[in-house]
């Protein structure tokens, strides 16, 4: 992960101490630091209290604040999420938890009826500061109904942020940033970087919606990739270095808004662009950067824009299908190549 | 359908003794109210006629006595309270002005909304009305939500949320309940059984006749009915279910007994009843009517003392209709304007 | 609708008898003849039978078919939904209507996680023959709730069919087609067009997927319009006409399987591309488009191709928001001019 | 909480009367069953250990006697049956062969749905076999329709839904359960209560002990209550609820207080409940060990008997293991193949 070290190091100079965390940990300083900073502040989900979190990402949190404030539910997520939803209304900063982003769907019409809409449609009057956040994306061997990558799924509606990271830097700087937003943000997290660890500093630093990171600079190729993407653009990247073609990973690590100004100042200068997501074709972030990159840097581009997604097909259960349906270093190779027509 | 005039803990009172409890100048005002509600919606309709209302239009006439005997006991400075498309009633009896109201429904950016909502979606902040939702069952969990809020921040208030009997049929009703049941949350949830789901009769939709009383130990919660077209069933039972939720921090489940003299929405042409039917109801269940006689009757108001009310409440009315009609129109910079909230300095 | 009379007149000399019928009578004439074609067919909804429809699509058709066939539900999308669903694997041929595709978002999970994904998960054991249909797109002013296109959010999960259709003859060519299929299919109707009438066949005739339909030749600039944006395409291109601007209108008809061919065929002679739809702007169709065709036709277009959707907001009720909201001719002129340089 | 030995219609009966109806054969026959339920599942631990079977892998350890006691009253001819994740009781009773089962665990081509769905997406057509759904209450609505395509198709079948305690809390629970009385659907829904839902122990997710008896009534239907780690209280209930739902064309609510023994998948370490605990359920409560103590009381099997029982059923179990180890895995043309299902000429 040089790219997201390069970060943390270069942050290391300005904020002196640093610790060593993993991704769950990083979440869970953040959601510690704001429910200590914030009254207001709770977590709701399920298994998120006794059991310390089905991915353990609230570990020791009851023990800390309490039932009050750290609160199992039954497994209701329409329920739940629209109570939270009213809560928000009610001017509480609720921080819901989907154990995983699938089951988000039985909750779908409260996110998107209820929370997206509600400040403008009562003309600014109520806000809605909640935060929805769990894993998202392909588990291991979860198969089909389990596996979903809801990024472009919520982009696509008006009023809610949404943010992917892959790194405790990130997440940590983010979460912050989204809890102590007045708008919904759906938090999207990754199972398999749980245990991801990195350096970070211990000092409280927030990170702002909107600012995409450079995971990797590079001057022959743009790779905007997302989420869990990024680590494997990021291993492609070698193998494509030692081709001879340097790439430039960007991150955007917020799907929306989108830092669309970070990408088009890469492509202008790489005059290529793949995009990797783990979301399907149809539709999905790629699509939509496809189209706002050719509209503001057309005459930029040497090649079309290349994706390498979730193929078009729910994710199955067997191994050797599995990985081949999901964006791995072989097939963001042979994009970025394309790309390059080489 | 059995109607029940009084069930629950208070059956053994008669309606005389309830309308003695309440007395004379409450029961003008809550007449007043009741007046309010149904004259504001009688002008929507000629609105919808004039074409200056558009989009659904749900009036709750009929249905007066429901809203006005439950917020006779609340406060809108603890209690929340939030329902369905079908919300006039609500913000009118919690003193938001009608000419923000009418104003909202003539699309003016003096709207309650800004003229973002329209008849479905009035709110009020300041009164704790999470406001007027769209989606069938979608405001359950939100009214569960300012429950869960008055419980965390222990400020004594309840909240209720009111529905439909269509929307018991649906999931967030179960799923709600159960959340506040398990939570302890002062919850209220009152089922105002109008008899239709649009065009589908309650028997139709939900498999059990007594919707509250029967679903309600399934949540191990109380359960209640009473007569929707009665002030004084609604006040009386209202007392007893807003008092023990609030004292004990228990949900409640509440079936109002009720009717529509109008159809679903201002486009609904009622195929499904006769207009005899309709005239029958009118005449025998009108819950104004109801109280009307009974004011005279007991010689709390004159009939001269009922004009005067009407008149003032048309006036009302009247002024609310020329703000709305005088007001402007949103500027166009408000169309992308709200779509997100702004952001505190962090 | 001079491009869909044409089509119309053209099937006329081949089918020589036909009829005048609205949009909703299509629709009826369609399912009619499929549920007397096949007892398995049936339809289910809220208000579809003693009611004759809430936009009387199904107008006397409980009379014709009994209520075992015509059925009323509550409203509970999710269970009706699923029920339908389930009755599919067990060889039932459903026609679910939504009362509008909005409240499809309370029956989210049930078409996403089990329609969708069934016939995959089952290593294709188990088919879900099914018609989800109702209308879409924005009502008459009627507010945020109830105003989603929802064409890009179906489409985008893998398994579904998505249909979105703005004449009489396409509708009952293309919705026989969906009751005879064996996935499940997403009818989308559009409740502003259930009047619009157009002479067609009387004959049975039935409109494969995936065939774009060209509803008015051009040669400058190349419009894909989708559902109601159709006739709104149309008009705008009686405006350019008159400034010179000849525009060629694609209508896909179906959304997935979507007619790429026929959209690249004619970007290749207009070399420019303008997409307009009802869905919101990330991640839309015309994204998805956008992606396609610069993959395909990249050195054949002269302009970035432009986007004409429904705004970044929920929509509003006020009628100036509201009409400014929604793609007007106005909107589509500008992006036509702005493609063609003018 | 309070375990129902016997309840409902049949809590007259004591345990050996019900025995004695079952009688030696087929008691012996269910013994197997339950035995093949346990080695299998046993076998699939292996697995997992071994890193054989990935993915979530649920196992029905402890609640073997709730299915077997009902599908005893089933014919796959006619009958549909739907459950969650936790899905490889259903098909074996149902007779679809181990190794098809093994071999989808270990995502082999030749596994019932070629290696596409894993432990969580058992189907079985033939079978009528609805499927294992991983969207905890996602099946309430299948089974749903499976009841309405047999009235539909009026075949005569029932269609039974099986689904944790923790699922009863969804939405589509409610929707199904309405639905179903509402259209006099032949469908079963059976909770089996296996006391905790992941580490959530029921009492806090659901605000009602009994479930099926205090909610049933809600949609005007039968409640069950029935000790789902009692063989004999299982096959006497499910005598009852499925004779009357497929005589009646009437749905029933059936509540299995059960327990599981093991976790709540193979990744779960049960930090909520002592390995104590665990043990003196497994002491006192497993159904299995319960039904084998009155064969050899009877003197109905000899300890012979059992043993020649148990190694043919770890026989299938091998066998079904080989077969697994030896398939192939899919072909990577499988990949983007039953995406769409290959439509008809028309
Ligand atoms: C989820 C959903 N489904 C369908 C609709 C359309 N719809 C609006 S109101 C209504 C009837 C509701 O009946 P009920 O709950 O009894 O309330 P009432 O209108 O009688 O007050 C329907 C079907 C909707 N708005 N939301
Ligand atoms: C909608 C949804 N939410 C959450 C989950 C995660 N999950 C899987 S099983 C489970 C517990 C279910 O408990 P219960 O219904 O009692 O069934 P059991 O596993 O005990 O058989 C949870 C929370 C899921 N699969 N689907
Ligand atoms: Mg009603
Ligand atoms: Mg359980």
């Amino acid at each position: 992960m040089s790219g997201a070290d390069a970060k943390a190091t270069a942050e290391k100079t300005t904020l002196a101490e640093t610790q060593v965390v993993d991704l769950r940990t990083a979440i869970r300083q953040a959601l510690t630091e704001e429910m200590l900073r914030d009254e207001r502040v709770y977590v709701m989900g399920e298994e998120v209290a006794e059991y310390n979190g089905a991915y353990k990402v609230t570990k020791g949190m009851l023990d800390q604040f309490g039932p009050k404030r750290i609160i199992d539910t039954p497994i209701t997520e329409s329920g739940f999420a629209g109570l939270a939803i009213g809560s928000a209304m009610a001017g509480l900063r609720p921080v819901v938890e989907f154990m995983s982003w699938n089951f988000s769907f039985v909750a779908f019409d409260q996110i998107i009826s209820n929370a997206s809409k509600m400040h403008y449609m009562t003309g600014g009057m109520f806000q809605v500061p909640i935060v929805f956040r769990g894993p998202n994306g392909a588990g291991p061997r979860v198969s089909s109904q389990h596996s979903h990558s809801v990024e472009a799924l919520y982009a696509h509606f008006p009023g809610l942020i949404v943010t992917s990271v892959c790194t405790p830097y990130d997440a940590k700087g983010i979460l912050k940033t989204a809890i102590r937003s007045n708008n919904p943000v759906c938090f999207l997290e990754n199972e398999m970087l749980y245990g991801f660890e990195q350096e970070i500093p211990t000092a409280e630093y927030l990170i702002p919606f909107g600012q995409a990171d450079i995971k990797r600079p590079g001057d022959d190729c743009t790779i905007v990739a997302i989420g869990r993407c990024v680590h494997r653009a990021l291993e492609a990247a070698e193998q494509l270095a030692s081709e001879g073609i340097q790439c430039e990973i960007i991150d955007p690590r917020t799907i929306k808004p989108l830092d669309i100004d970070t990408i088009v100042t890469s492509v202008r200068k790489t005059n290529r662009l793949v995009v990797v997501e783990e979301c399907h074709t149809f539709g999905g972030v790629s699509a939509e950067i496809t189209h706002l990159v050719q509209e503001r840097a057309f005459d930029d581009l040497d090649a079309p824009i290349g994706r390498v997604t979730q193929m078009e097909c729910p994710l199955p259960y067997a191994e050797n299908l599995e990985s081949e349906s999901i964006p791995n270093p072989r097939r963001i190779c042979e994009a970025v190549r394309q790309a390059c027509y080489r | 359908m059995t109607v029940v005039p009084l069930a629950g803990p208070s059956s053994d009172v008669t309606p005389a003794q309830i309308r003695d409890e309440i007395g004379k100048d409450r029961l003008v005002a809550m007449y007043e109210q009741m007046l309010l509600i149904r004259r504001f919606e009688e002008r929507c309709i000629q609105g919808a006629r004039q074409k200056k209302i558009a989009g659904f239009l749900h009036l709750y006439i009929g249905q007066e006595s429901i809203a006005t005997g439950i917020f006779n006991h609340l406060d809108s400075a603890t209690d929340y309270s939030v329902t369905s498309y079908r919300d006039h009633a609500q913000p009118l009896l919690l003193g938001v002005p009608a000419r923000e109201l009418m104003a909202e429904l003539f699309g003016k950016v003096t709207g309650i909304v800004r003229g973002k909502g329209g008849s479905m979606h009035f709110f009020s902040k300041d009164k704790k009305f999470l406001g007027g939702h769209g989606i069938v069952g979608g405001q359950t969990p939100i009214g569960t939500g300012g429950a869960f809020a008055c419980k965390y921040q222990n400020t004594g208030g309840v909240s209720v949320t009111f529905m439909g009997d269509g929307a018991c049929g649906q999931g967030t009703f179960h799923e709600s309940l159960n959340l506040a049941s398990l939570w302890d949350l002062p919850a209220i949830y009152v089922i105002e059984n109008n008899e239709y789901g649009m065009g589908t009769a309650t028997a139709r939709a939900i498999s059990v006749e007594m919707i509250a009383e029967s679903k309600a130990p399934g949540y191990n919660m109380d359960g209640y009915t009473m007569d929707g077209t009665c002030l004084y069933s609604c006040w009386k039972t209202a007392q007893t279910f807003v008092g023990k939720t609030r004292s004990e921090s228990r949900p409640s489940l509440v079936e109002a007994k009720s009717v529509r003299f109008v159809g679903h929405s201002i486009s609904d042409s009622q195929p499904y009843r006769s207009r005899e039917a309709i005239a029958s109801l009118r005449e025998s269940r009108d819950c104004i009517a109801k109280v009307q006689a009974d004011l005279i009757e007991t010689d709390w108001a004159s009939a001269d003392d009922l004009d005067a009310i009407d008149a003032a409440v048309k006036q009302i009315v009247q002024d609310a209709w020329n703000y709305a009609e005088e007001s402007p129109i949103p500027p166009v910079s408000d169309l992308m304007r709200h779509v997100f909230a702004e952001e505190d300095q962090l």
